[in-house]
């Protein structure tokens, strides 16, 4: 009996170091971060920098690369990472107290973000469940009319407190003008459950919309459920169990057949390391070869 | 072998031995009869300190092995029982193999070599008569042994310390007479090397296996002679009551 | 009085079968909980959902989890790697701690003891989930930091390996201190007379003879520690590939896969069936594991059964 | 002597190793309990036990010209105060430790008092109000300007200088309690002892007392036994593909296909099933087989005699049984995430959705940012609760004990 569970101990011992060595111990190493496939961000990010068919998949993606399920997770990881990089919406990062780079020596900030000089830039979407896919007037109504506030002044003030960046802010009518031609979505009545998701990184935004057009419509009982942009498409197919889902960067032409989406606002994608990291820009160049393993130590890069 | 000199124990406040005085010589077979709760069993087990287990036995007195009271603070226990064997009322093998059981203390004391263990596993089931019905299956439990083969293993494995006493606490009263008998011949083989102390309730086996036997009462060591004499001519009435089975 | 004891007799009847439809609808429910895992687990295989049927042997080998192809070979090796690890940080540890509770412990001690380990049995499993993500990631990633070593943010193997370990440490103790106390004391005093001292006696008869019991711990505490899932999967990681043998690298098992993402799954799309067939996996893996230490104890209880 | 003293070196280092093992445990369940009461003491309050999760919006705006009015300043530190509206705010964080702006004052007859809601009833501005949102600043020229909350609260009051009305206010009432939760755990353990209690016993009692000792007994047995090998996860499967189509058909309420307190219920009666019946059981064959057979001997039929003696005898321990289930029905989590999702509802119904406090742990430490202070204090509930659970078993089943002894 004893000999058994000595084999068993050097068995195990045996293969947690095989599997030890495998985590780098150098001082200056890079650790890569990413979104998982079903990210909006990280699509738009490999698609802007060069190299979209990262988007999907990681096959090629650096060795040992750390995938976080949401922008949560990322910031959480790089703040406690002094030698990590990854990528997050422009939108969180005032929270996320972690360093943004410029991008070919252009500051992530909105005014660069409108005028294009800043290239890291991706639309946040929403694409809306087809009408004969709703079971009830009243869903339609209650979606129509949320689109109408998302697209109202207030909405997009709304939106511009949550990071987002909107156009046409100043010449968009109040809701107090648009209100009356939704008047019995506004009527008071059953609670109708309306479920968002999509984008993780759309989330905080969605969540202020609905919380103030339930403020408008008593009827309306938004539940959120954020996983990915993947999702907006998948869940506002007739099988889905979305009304609206939001995508963080540009639809795919097949998530476009429906013709029931449009943009909410204007977002980029910044890159950010820890604070104690020293570097400031980072090019096209330099980010690809790091995503794709070229580039390993923190030291290649200041050169 | 043993000299003990007014010794007498307590359990808390009840008095279970009081003042007993007895000379136990080597190579000779005692037996300590009497009847139950006559403190003779409490008595076998002081000698090998085994009433150091109950918290509130209180010993007062001098029991000396061989001159040395074993009493004494520096006496190392461990070895008191390494020279004193005890063998039990119902046999108590460990849940191991045959082989495992009679090497146990050796193995305990440090013996490590293979080889002088199966010696020293031979040598004691040999003397523990023990050897030709086990020595094709060593490696079976020892649970799987009759009553009477697994007191003859206890006993091989206290012989396998040769041990230079070996206290017997009613070892037969769970056999059936078959191995009965074949302990009481064991017992007679062994004299010739050990001393052997038997605490009985079987007074032909006391008459049949000892050399000189100690009659117990009410914690008190009444008489204490040659077997002959105790059984024939006894000089207290009270041994003579209890041997002519009046009471007891 | 006819009339009574005649209604009595019919009365006697009916709660007769009331009671014996009840006890057999509460025996029948394992039988729909294995039915209803294993109809919805098998469609998957045999059902097309839009276009993609997933290849039964490519499902139990693959090494990477993610839609459309969902491979859980590497998970099962994942989910009996860190059992393991958890059984053997926890089975020493709780088995010394049952023989000082048992054997060594003064009065107030032992009882003391025993209520920690009851309070500590009695706290739900979500509370060590929290727990762990709260501190023991966080332990993990900072000592991690010293060496150098990358994680995700401290979630890791060996985060999951210390919160399983602390999860079935209770179950494994009390059963081995029940064990333990069981075995006869004149085995003991056996030992003693032969000249073992008090700790040599301890440990190599009292745990001896205590094994089949101590075992009957272990198994029950592998059991448990096979289905947890809230917990692990807060401190797992959810990698989505190969199998996780560095103790620093995110891991994921069965559990934690059938229930990170429950909420964004479609009703009734493949990403919601899959999890039935790990269920069903996961069923299989638990009977399999409980036949085989089950096979051991029997070998190893060889020297208990008395002739 | 040199063997002599190799062994006691063995001895006491075994010795030491046990002891520092044995401690192991006393650190951890301290480890736990510290860490659970340093982080949930904080927001441990009447207040969490009894508010709701969502929090309540509101749109509010003034109706009266605030021309010329003033106010005096209740200097409340680190507060801004506005003079021409008469309220006070500050940079607070919410019960879920994000940033936000708190409404801490607001004077008798200032304008907010007498604000009005979007349907166009009078809704006064409320102290302890959040602002995290957007409002509109109106001046005398008509001109407007927008507040945004992340600019902080020292610009809500600079920006109100001046301006006459404010309109399209987003404020709303605090949520983050814990309140709906609360409610669904005891809707939870009302629902599953109801339904669970009487079948457990029944079965119980046929095992033990009604049914012929034969094959098919020990099938049902066994079958009852692996119930208690099965893992909560596969619970949580059957419950999701078995009991919510089933519940959603009995209700016929299609919302119900996502899971409802209903179907959770059901769940946990098959969980708790085996407990009630193993405690069951263990009582009635406590009970002394005297009363049986007295009782039968004064020609009761089978069943009176299991209804009138053997029952009311066990009840001490079927008590025990229910006291466990309830443990384990707070305790339960990965079930009830499948049967009843992760939904934190309010105004709790069987057939709606919501969480229990344990499902609650799980999706407040799920979101973006854990939140682990709002965990820790439904920890301490749960803690607490499954204490006293305990001990009263400990009680009940000694004094059980006493009784036959």
């Amino acid at each position: 009996m004893k000999k058994s569970i000595v084999s068993i101990l050097v068995l195990v011992l045996g293969f947690i170091l095989v599997g030890c060595n495998n985590n780098e111990t150098e001082e200056q190493k890079i650790t890569v971060y990413t979104r998982d496939t079903t990210s909006g961000t990280r699509g738009a990010f490999f698609d802007i920098i060069g190299l979209s068919e990262l988007g999907s998949s990681n096959e090629k993606l650096v060795e040992g690369f750390v995938e976080a399920p949401n922008n949560g997770e990322m910031m959480a990881s790089i703040r406690n990472d002094k030698n990590g990089i990854g990528y997050i919406s422009l939108s969180g990062l005032a929270s996320s107290n972690l360093k943004g780079l410029s991008f070919n020596n252009v500051e992530a900030s909105e005014t660069n973000v409108l005028s294009g000089d800043y290239e890291l830039k991706r639309p946040f979407m929403y694409i809306r469940k087809a009408e004969a896919d709703l079971q009830t007037l009243i869903e339609k109504q209650l979606v129509d009319a949320f689109i109408a506030f998302m697209n109202s002044k207030d909405g997009k003030e709304i939106i511009a407190n949550n990071d987002g960046i909107v156009e046409g802010l100043n010449s968009a009518p109040t809701w107090d003008n648009i209100k009356d031609d939704h008047a019995e979505a506004l009527a008071t009545g059953a609670a109708v459950e309306i479920h968002f998701g999509g984008s993780t990184s759309v989330e905080k935004i969605g969540r202020a919309l609905s919380e103030a057009f339930s403020s408008l419509a008593p009827r309306f009982k938004p539940m959120h459920s954020h996983s990915g942009s993947g999702a907006a498409y998948s869940g506002t197919r007739s099988d889905g169990n979305l009304h609206l889902g939001f995508a963080s960067r540009e639809l795919k032409e097949e998530e476009k057949v429906t013709g029931n989406y449009d943009r909410v606002a204007w977002d980029a994608v910044v890159i950010v390391v820890n604070k104690e990291n020293e570097l400031t820009n980072i090019t096209t160049s330099q980010i690809k070869d790091i995503y794709l393993g070229e580039l390993k130590n923190w030291n290649d890069l200041n050169s | 072998m043993f000299k003990v000199e007014n010794m007498s124990l307590h359990y808390g406040e009840k008095m279970a031995l009081d003042n007993i005085n007895i000379e136990i010589k080597e190579k000779e077979v005692t037996a300590f009869i009497g009847p139950s709760g006559c403190g003779k069993s409490s008595f076998l087990r002081s000698l090998n300190r085994m009433n150091d287990l109950i918290e509130e036995a209180k010993i007062e007195g001098i029991v000396k092995l061989k001159g040395e009271n074993i009493y004494d603070k520096k006496y190392d226990v461990i070895d008191l029982r390494t020279k004193v064997g005890m063998v039990f009322q119902s046999p108590n093998p460990f849940p191991m193999s045959i082989f495992e059981n009679v090497v146990y203390g050796p193995k305990r004391q440090g013996v490590r070599n293979k080889k002088t263990l199966r010696e020293i596993a031979e040598k004691a089931l040999k003397q523990a008569a023990l050897w030709e019905e086990v020595s094709s299956r060593l490696n079976e439990s020892a649970m799987k042994l009759s009553g009477g083969q697994q007191q003859r293993l206890c006993i091989a494995r206290t012989l396998a310390m040769e041990p230079e006493v070996i206290l017997m606490d009613e070892p037969t009263s769970a056999l059936d007479p078959i191995a009965t008998q074949k302990i009481e011949d064991l017992i007679r083989e062994l004299k010739n090397d050990y001393t052997i102390i038997i605490v009985t309730h079987n007074m032909q086996q006391a008459a049949r296996i000892s050399d000189k036997t100690a009659f117990f009462y009410m914690g008190e060591l009444i008489e204490f002679d040659k077997t002959t004499k105790i059984f024939n001519k006894p000089k207290y009435d009270q041994t003579e009551k209890y041997i002519t089975g009046r009471f007891g | 009085m006819e009339k009574i004891k005649l209604r009595n007799k019919r009365a006697d009847k009916i709660v007769k079968n009331i009671l014996l439809v009840t006890a057999v609808l509460s025996a029948v429910f394992i039988v729909i909980i294995i039915g209803i895992v294993a109809i919805r687990g098998l469609r998957p295989f045999f059902l097309s959902y839009d276009g993609a049927t997933v290849n039964f042997f490519k499902f139990i080998t693959g090494t990477k989890y993610y839609a459309p192809e969902y491979r859980i070979g590497y998970i099962i090796v994942n989910t009996i790697y860190v059992v393991l690890l958890a059984i053997l940080l926890s089975a020493p540890i709780s088995v010394l701690t049952a023989l000082f509770v048992a054997k060594m412990a003064p009065k107030f001690l032992s009882n003391f003891l025993t209520t920690t380990i009851e309070v500590l049995a009695s706290i739900p499993s979500i509370i060590f989930g929290m727990f762990g993500k709260g501190y023991v990631v966080i332990l993990v990633r900072n000592f991690a930091d010293k060496f150098g070593i990358v994680t995700a943010g401290g979630q890791s193997t060996i985060a999951t390996v210390i919160v399983l370990a602390m999860m079935i440490m209770p179950t494994i103790t009390m059963l081995s201190i029940t064990a333990i106390k069981s075995v006869p004391e004149d085995m003991e005093h056996g030992s003693l007379a032969l000249g073992a001292s008090s700790t040599q006696t301890m440990f190599s008869i009292s745990l001896n003879a205590a094994k089949p019991g101590i075992f009957a711990g272990i198994i029950l505490g592998v059991g448990r520690a096979l289905g947890e899932a809230t917990a692990v999967t807060m401190v797992a990681g959810g990698r989505g590939s190969g199998p996780t043998f560095g103790l620093f690298g995110t891991t994921r098992t069965l559990t934690s896969t059938i229930l990170t993402g429950i909420n964004e799954a479609n009703l009734g799309s493949l990403e919601y069936d899959i999890r039935f067939s790990i269920g069903l996996v996961l069923i299989v893996v638990i009977l399999v594991v409980n036949l085989i230490l089950n096979g051991v104890k029997k070998r190893l209880g060889k020297y208990y059964e008395k002739s | 002597m040199r063997k002599v003293k190799k062994r006691q070196v063995i001895d006491l280092s075994l010795k030491i190793i046990t002891y520092l093992a044995s401690f192991i445990s006393v650190i951890i369940l301290g480890a736990i309990l510290i860490f659970v009461f340093s982080n949930g003491s904080k927001l441990l309050s009447f207040k969490i036990l009894t508010t709701d999760y969502n929090s309540k919006p509101y749109r509010l705006k003034t109706t009266k010209d605030v021309e010329g009015l003033s106010f005096t300043n209740p200097n409340i530190t680190d507060a801004y105060f506005s003079e021409d509206f008469g309220f006070a705010v500050k940079d607070d964080y919410t019960l879920e430790g994000t940033e936000t702006i708190r409404f801490v004052y607001i004077d008798e007859n200032s304008p907010l008092k007498t604000s009005v809601n979007e349907q166009g009833d009078n809704e006064p501005f409320k102290v302890d109000f959040i602002f995290d949102s957007t409002m509109r600043a109106v001046y005398k020229d008509g001109s407007t300007t927008t507040i945004f909350s992340k600019d902080g609260a020292k610009n809500v009051v600079d920006t109100l200088n001046g301006a006459i009305k404010i309109e399209a206010a987003n404020v709303k009432f605090e949520g983050g309690g814990i309140r709906g939760s609360i409610i669904t755990t005891l809707y939870l353990i009302g629902l599953t002892l109801l339904i669970g209690l009487p079948f457990g016993v029944l079965t119980a009692l046929y095992l033990h007392e009604i049914a012929p000792q034969n094959k098919i007994t020990n099938l049902l047995r066994s079958f009852i036994d692996m119930l208690t090998g099965i893992p909560s996860i596969i619970f949580g499967l059957m419950g999701a593909a078995f009991f919510i189509p089933f519940t959603s058909l009995l209700f016929n309420n299609p919302d119900m296909k996502r899971g409802s307190v209903i179907a959770g219920a059901l769940t946990l009666v098959v969980i708790i099933l085996p407990v009630v019946i193993k405690a069951t059981e263990s009582a009635l064959s406590v009970v002394p087989k005297s009363y049986k057979e007295g009782s039968l001997a004064l020609g009761a039929t089978k069943t009176q005699t299991t209804f009138k003696i053997m029952l009311p005898n066990a009840l001490p321990g079927i008590l025990s049984g229910a006291i466990l289930s309830i443990g384990r029905i707070i305790g339960e989590s990965a079930a009830l995430i499948f049967a009843m999702g992760t939904f934190i509802g309010d105004n709790i119904t069987i057939t709606g959705r919501s969480t229990s406090l344990a499902v609650h742990i799980w999706s407040v430490m799920g979101g973006e940012i854990p939140n682990i202070n709002l965990a820790s204090t439904i920890a301490i509930v749960i803690l607490i609760v499954v204490l006293i659970l305990n001990i009263s078993v400990k009680l009940i089943t000694n004094s059980f004990m006493k009784k036959y002894k």
